[in-house]
């Protein structure tokens, strides 16, 4: 069946709530409302009041509650309305999220999912238009992944629900109304595994979230232009599918990363660095990374715009790389 | 008729403070400039609707009509050196603090000539020379500002005092109550200002706060209740605050006030209050209204005269959208400026301290 | 002499509530238990203290001595079903939930053997299986903890409460104020306790909170205020404080109390307070001295059976002490165990999934 | 004269003081305590309440009062206890430290210093072995050095002082007993700049705070084996001193990076980044970095030694390098 990207998620939440009567949902305005980007919509109304809670303005607590409640072994998926606002509960997120399970000798184990959107578009300006997988990273015991289709959303979804760490789910304000056929079955997608989103020979492009998308805008224009691109949509933000990852690598030797982030920090900065560690005799070029500038995101559309990676940007990238 | 006496709409509540009397001095021309400068708010923030709808303003877009009586009642009772911060809800307390409708407009449409340069948007606002210090997006992030702008007014011994609002739905954020207690451990000059609109965003003050008098959350702090439709309450009640500030350290002032329009622009604002409540509140408290009513009470000044201010406002209004549409969008080079204040030589500091290594397509 | 009746120390002093009676039950098994477990408490403590100038625990060491009465009093009134959560002066905790010594000892020391495999140290104790949630060592962070615990508790309809302690230091932090909003709001059984030591650190309560009296600062949930140097009163409280949030959602309990030791090892403990209010505490309201005149007064054991209990305890921590030191220092490969739950194949994810890479020098 | 490290930070602090009447200091007991490793020790009693603030256990609203009265001119100096309490200020240091001179356009300065103990040591277990470098370091608008003797700490702390912008300084917990001969004449370290350890031709190490002390072991032993490495410290988090890092990439074409943050998200990481960016051309072997390991600090010795870089690994890294 057809669905977009918010609707599929929704369906995600919606499975995992009837397989499992601990998995709750927590956060601002996502149940009577529905959520800002509707991904609880009609949740609440389904499942009642104690398993979508309606949180007051209150990340710090309300995350840790979470957490509290996965202690005992509740699977609570926490929305952040917006992802900049878990700035307020980074604490919770660090260092009981994260290190729980660690400083407890393996007694204790964080079940939770932290969910909400992020990225640069719609000029929400600085606040809200946060990259915080930069600053999560190197939050050790936390895996990240990043949706970009409905398919995957889904997928990512439920197996975040499933897993028994602390996983943070990104979602991106400007993909929210992608639409895809996905199964009917049930389905799960590894929380672990990068996507083959167009195999190439020439040289690997690695990339996520809303990236993805100028990426294939690009890639269009290259093979036009007579290239053979790779993309991989890495998905998993931490830790990286180096498996997949490696093999293209070993196969086109050249790489191109593209990341909403900005450069400093950023994901792309770490992904280049587990590329020079582990792949190294492969590369026959030096692997490039194309960011977002390091600036706060300002709110007029012209400079939004130049804050992140254009598609020309990556045409140029590519071809400078295959040179 | 030089000084007119008028009782507010209701008597204010105290919390652990006896409160001011509901007898207000006012003047005809401060009714009159009362009445002028909250229409001009008002017709603001609806044409900002219009130019949201036509696509000239995107993004989050938070408009203040319906309480315009606390951004006006509030200057009214202070000076500029006093100073104000608020939330995203900035548009109205900017011009209130003297900013021009063409800064409004251009900020809102992201142009060069904005008050922000076009880079901050609806939500940043901010006015240094009069003691506007924004124009904050995170709720409830500009309280702990606020207590610190209270600290430097009484370490430079300034004897001013700074005003800092928020929502109901902030007012449930842990930082307030530890600003707070720093600030009545200090004994800052702070006015906590929550101007209780009854939602944030879609949820009802009661579905958010266990106890939604917010005059009274302070606990150990005194508080009061207003009638924040009322801009001669509010005057009274800001006045009244900025005094006991100086002596006593912080209070809180709740202002009882009411938004029309939906939270942003993507909420119709409907769905989670009646049509009644709100066309309600429109009839029986509305701030402009009320003051009309007092002009024409007291004959200060004729039905015709009115709408021929509303009519100037119109104009006026009309005149900024159309200066500000001309403003250029700002320059691809602002994207690097105020990254960093200037003095290594660069404008923006990259992985390069020597330069700016960025390339726009 | 089955069941006896004592009244406590002072009467309790409640905030929105009518406290419970003075009057409380016990017997002479009880109150010999109170006295040899806190008996255990202290011994533990200052052998801690010992192993630390010895240099064999490192870190932080927080000491509990002089506030065993509220661990106690609070055990006596609950169950393992129920929830105990608190910051990082948590030895006691631990052992009132039915830890061993050689747990404590071996993770205070770093050995295999410890309550968290060495890897959380003194401010990282636990025991799930019988209700101890830690255990934490940011301040005030273990509190909406607690509170996701009650709320889980609800979830299941357990009919169990969570008590979540924390300082009186910690009682400024916002998130306190944010969790209990929520808890009210959702009718969550949760008791927040808070252990009023006096100190936070070097700063004493009134210079770090404007209202010390941290039973009312709920504000708009009850409380009660206890004097957590009477474990009958503590017992009494807890009690009463379950019953109440079972039925009506959230409840503070201040507990009136003093630690005896510095904040953490490297705090003499004495640059902030007096000597004599150090001596007047334990010469006045000692916990365990108040429990050892109740028994003899009542001629429940006479003063030697006292003192062979003490002795009794003293070989006993002895001998844990010896074995936690026979207990190994963790594996090499322990380092990577419990970064993330297993189950892709491996103990740590790296940059690699398939495998760890990490090389030990 | 002779200074221990945390007397060389009081020097600085005082100085500033008694050259700037808005300089402040705010932090939990940092006034009658004199500051948990004594950095402000005597402060009060020479400035007063009004300049030297004992605050409550609230560092997300003393973090943000901090900054409004910078706002107002004051140059508030900020200490977090331990660096990382400052996860629960983190959203004020990101969005109203680092975001706010550019959404206002410019209008706002905030002249604050952030600074307080941080990094792996004296088995203080996970919440309190933070590097919050790689945390922070993906702020836009925020300046970050990490000093790492008495005469940088000094001349770091007053120059922090005297920048307009926010500037977070990293203390070590291990290194505030160091002892140096300091200049006793007023002087400044520029805050941008990285630091000649020891000049070398063969290969560049960077490193920064503690790790320069494992490296210089490293170095000695180095030596003897016939070795001739350039140790560098960074200091500058951010922005990075391209420049001498720079000139020495280009003459010893090698580099290798030792850090205490662990290698996901890292200053390494986008250490590492910015040289293949620009000096990928002078580079005759892959940029290498040690890092801690992706895992919260255990409290054992054992395993807390376990967690960083040790000197042996460096010396082989080098040996690596250089074959
Ligand atoms: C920390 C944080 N959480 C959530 C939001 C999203 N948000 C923006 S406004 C708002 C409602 C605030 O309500 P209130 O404080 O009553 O102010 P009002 O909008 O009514 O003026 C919410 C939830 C935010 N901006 N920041
Ligand atoms: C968020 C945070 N800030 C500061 C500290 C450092 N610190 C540890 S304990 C403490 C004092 C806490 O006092 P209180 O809550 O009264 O508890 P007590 O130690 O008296 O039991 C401080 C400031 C910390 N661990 N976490
Ligand atoms: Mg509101
Ligand atoms: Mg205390």
């Amino acid at each position: 069946h057809e669905v977009l990207l918010f609707e599929a998620l929704r369906e995600g939440l919606e499975e995992e709530m009837d397989r499992d009567p601990r998995v709750c949902i927590m956060g601002e305005d996502v149940g009577h409302y529905g959520g800002s980007y509707k991904v609880t919509k009609g949740l609440a109304e389904k499942y009642g009041d104690l398993r979508v809670l309606d949180t007051p303005i209150a990340e710090n607590s309300f995350t840790g509650m979470g957490i509290g409640a996965a202690m005992m072994g509740l699977r609570p998926v926490v929305e952040g309305m917006n992802m900049g606002f878990l700035l307020l509960a980074f604490n919770q997120i660090s260092n009981n999220c994260g290190m729980l399970h660690y400083t407890s000798g393996g007694q204790f184990t964080i079940p939770i999912v932290i969910r909400g959107p992020g990225g640069v578009g719609r000029q929400l300006g600085a606040e809200h238009s946060q990259r915080l997988e930069s600053y999560f990273q190197s939050i050790p015991g936390l895996q990240m992944v990043a949706c970009s289709t409905p398919y995957n959303a889904k997928g990512l979804m439920k197996a975040a629900i499933r897993s028994e760490n602390p996983v943070v789910l990104f979602e991106h304000v400007l993909l929210y109304n992608l639409k895809e056929r996905i199964p009917d079955e049930d389905y799960i997608c590894c929380l672990e595994e990068a996507e083959m989103v167009r195999p190439g020979e020439q040289v690997t492009i690695l990339t996520y979230s809303r990236m993805r998308y100028h990426v294939m805008q690009a890639a269009k224009t290259l093979v036009n232009k007579g290239y053979d691109p790779e993309v991989i949509d890495i998905r998993s933000l931490k830790p990286f599918d180096l498996y997949r990852i490696g093999n293209s690598v070993k196969k086109t030797h050249r790489v191109l990363i593209v990341e909403e982030c900005m450069r400093t920090g950023g994901i792309g900065a770490s992904l280049r660095a587990a590329i020079i560690d582990n792949f190294w005799d492969y590369l026959d070029a030096p692997v490039m990374c194309l960011s977002s500038q390091d600036v706060p995101t300002p709110y007029a559309g012209t400079l939004e715009d130049w804050t992140v990676v254009q598609p020309a940007q990556i045409v140029a990238a590519v071809e400078q790389l295959c040179q | 008729w030089t000084v007119l006496t008028i009782e507010t709409s209701i008597p204010f509540t105290g919390h652990r403070i006896d409160p001011p009397s509901r007898s207000v001095d006012t003047t005809r021309k401060e009714l009159l400039s009362f009445f002028r400068d909250m229409a001009r708010m008002r017709r603001m923030e609806i044409s900002a609707d219009s130019l949201y709808k036509a696509k000239l303003i995107r993004g989050f877009c938070h408009l203040y009509d319906g309480q315009e009586a606390v951004a006006i009642g509030m200057e009214a009772a202070i000076t500029k050196r006093d100073s104000i911060i608020t939330a995203y809800r900035d548009h109205c307390t900017f011009l209130g603090r003297g900013g021009t409708l063409v800064e409004v407009f251009s900020e809102l449409m992201g142009r060069r000539s904005g008050c922000s340069k076009g880079k901050g948007g609806s939500m940043h606002f901010y006015k240094k020379e009069a003691g506007f210090y924004g124009g904050h997006g995170i709720v409830g992030a500009q309280v702990p500002l606020g207590c610190g702008l209270a600290f430097a007014q009484k370490y430079s011994k300034d004897e001013t005092v700074t005003f800092a609002l928020y929502g109901d739905g902030a007012a449930n954020q842990g930082q307030l109550f530890e600003a707070l207690n720093i600030s009545a451990l200090w004994d800052l000059p702070v006015i906590l200002v929550c101007e209780n609109n009854h939602y944030g965003m879609g949820t009802a003050e009661w579905r958010a706060s266990k106890s939604p008098a917010y005059y009274k959350r302070g606990d150990y702090v005194p508080g009061l209740k207003v009638d924040g439709m009322d801009v001669l309450a509010v005057k009274q009640a800001c006045k009244f605050a900025k005094e006991h500030v100086l002596k006593n350290g912080p209070i809180i002032l709740e202002m009882d006030t009411y938004r029309y329009h939906g939270h942003s622009m993507s909420d119709p604002g409907s769905t989670y209050r009646t049509r009644d409540e709100i066309s309600g509140v429109r009839q029986e408290r509305d701030p402009i209204e009320r003051v009309r009513k007092l002009i024409l009470t007291y004959e200060m000044a004729c039905a015709s005269e009115l709408k021929d201010i509303e009519k100037e406002i119109r104009k006026e209004v009309d005149e900024a959208i159309r200066q500000a549409k001309e403003s250029p969008m700002p320059d691809p080079f602002e994207l690097f400026t105020n990254v960093y204040v200037k003095g290594y030589g660069v404008e923006a500091l990259g992985a390069d301290r020597k330069e700016v290594k960025a390339f726009l397509p």
